[in-house]
């Protein structure tokens, strides 16, 4: 099947969220995702934008954050790839607030969300670069492994 | 992003507008900060007007739940939309977190 | 007539619906008696959907005043309407009880 | 100028309240009186019925209660005629609540509300009859003497 590209290059800078997650809006609806996959879509490309510039980046920018989505049959594949230091995106086990721990932490719950909200995760550590691709499903279908 | 807060004698609503997250979660902050540090212990957030939400916005919701329960009080939620209450769920905090249908069953709930 | 309450663990709202008059005002009266037997101190008369009240349903508002303050509760008014007002206000009532603009001021005030 | 007026006779008993509220009403809304004046002739109407009823004759009965309504130039006049006991309709000086006694009583809510509400309020005892006149002018005008 032909499958459709879209490509975004921005600088590792918070203000360009709103960029990214219209981008990603953009690619869901015209992916025909409906409203709540296309949310889960911008959720994690927000939370994983954040991770880049503040895990593998180590802070704000002008450094380059690149973003492609690519069309599935069923789907949509949103791969992110930076420059910066390799950044840890599994996700803990559970909510900070379910933690058995006497002081509840926050932290790591980004990479939760990331991880709940999509059907797929995958990162990777290729050269210099980071890559972390995320898929996303119409309701009703999983992914074809 | 807009914070509308409605202070009453025993609790503040407070209404975020638009887009929380990692830009804009300061203000947001800042706005609960003020109403706890003002003697405010009983919070509603009225998230029914929230366009995004990010971890951001959850990180300081939940400090906020800490500091009003330190001092006697408590934090709920009423009117999440869908977003929202999505968010809420994927995160866990709504089994932490009373999710209310309406403005006056959460400011009844204290 | 109609009344429609809303039971929360701390306050109920009473929301009579349509006149209240000298042939209704039993009705009005006997799920305010409920309420307060039930054990709920404080009450809260939302009188947005009010299209008439006459001295018959002040009577009964002034009665369950009365029982609540007596329990260590209050009764206060939530959106009246141009006619419940201007009645509340004819007979001095507005002095006695407070009358707020929403009925979640009115839930706050408590 | 020429004087409409209407005529209504209904039963002593409290079902008839809609009936005679809804008798002033229309002739308060053919004479032009605004919403707020005639609301406040309604709720006067209202309470001179209760207390015929419960006062004049005692209870509800098949006892005949007249009322007519008049239009002035500026303003409306209903009276109430009724063959019952002689009853006062003098109004208490203040509300019960405003009272200084330890327990606060409703008696004379009634009367204190529709002098309240009305411009005028005269009542007469002809014979075995009792005749309250009330009056109610538009915004802006005052009694004419
Ligand atoms: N938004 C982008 N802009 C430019 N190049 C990109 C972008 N996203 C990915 N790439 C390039 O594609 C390579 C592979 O990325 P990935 O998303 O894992 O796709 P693939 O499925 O081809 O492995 C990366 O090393 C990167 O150089
Ligand atoms: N609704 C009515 N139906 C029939 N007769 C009435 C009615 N209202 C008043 N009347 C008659 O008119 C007489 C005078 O009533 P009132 O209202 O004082 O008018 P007036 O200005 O003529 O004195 C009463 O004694 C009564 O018999």
């Amino acid at each position: 099947m032909p499958a459709t590209t879209q490509r975004l290059r921005v600088p590792a800078r918070l203000p360009q969220l709103a960029r990214v997650r219209e981008f990603v809006h953009g690619c869901a609806l015209r992916k025909g995702l409906p409203e709540r996959e296309t949310f889960a879509c911008e959720l994690a490309a927000d939370e994983a934008f954040v991770n880049i510039v503040v895990h593998a980046y180590g802070g704000e920018s002008d450094r380059p954050v690149f973003v492609r989505c690519r069309g599935l049959a069923n789907g949509l594949v949103i791969s992110f790839v930076d420059e910066g230091m390799a950044w840890d995106p599994s996700p803990p086990s559970a909510p900070p607030w379910e933690s058995t721990q006497a002081e509840v932490t926050v932290g790591g719950l980004g990479r939760l969300i990331i991880h709940r909200a999509m059907d797929g995760v995958r990162f990777r550590r290729r050269g210099s670069r980071n890559i972390l691709t995320l898929c996303k499903f119409r309701s009703g279908f999983s992914p074809a492994e | 992003m807009d914070v509308k807060t409605t202070e009453y004698k025993r609790v503040a609503v407070v209404q975020p507008v638009g887009r929380v997250d990692s830009n804009t979660s300061a203000e947001f902050e800042a706005e609960l900060r003020r109403l706890v540090d003002s003697g405010h212990i009983n919070l509603v957030l009225d998230l029914s007007k929230i366009d995004f939400l990010s971890s951001a916005g959850l990180r300081v919701i939940v400090s906020t739940m800490k500091s009003t329960r330190k001092n006697g009080g408590n934090i709920c939620v009423a009117e999440a939309n869908a977003r929202a209450a999505e968010v809420m769920k994927l995160a866990g905090l709504d089994s932490v977190i009373d999710m209310h249908p309406t403005r006056e069953a959460a400011i009844a709930s204290f």
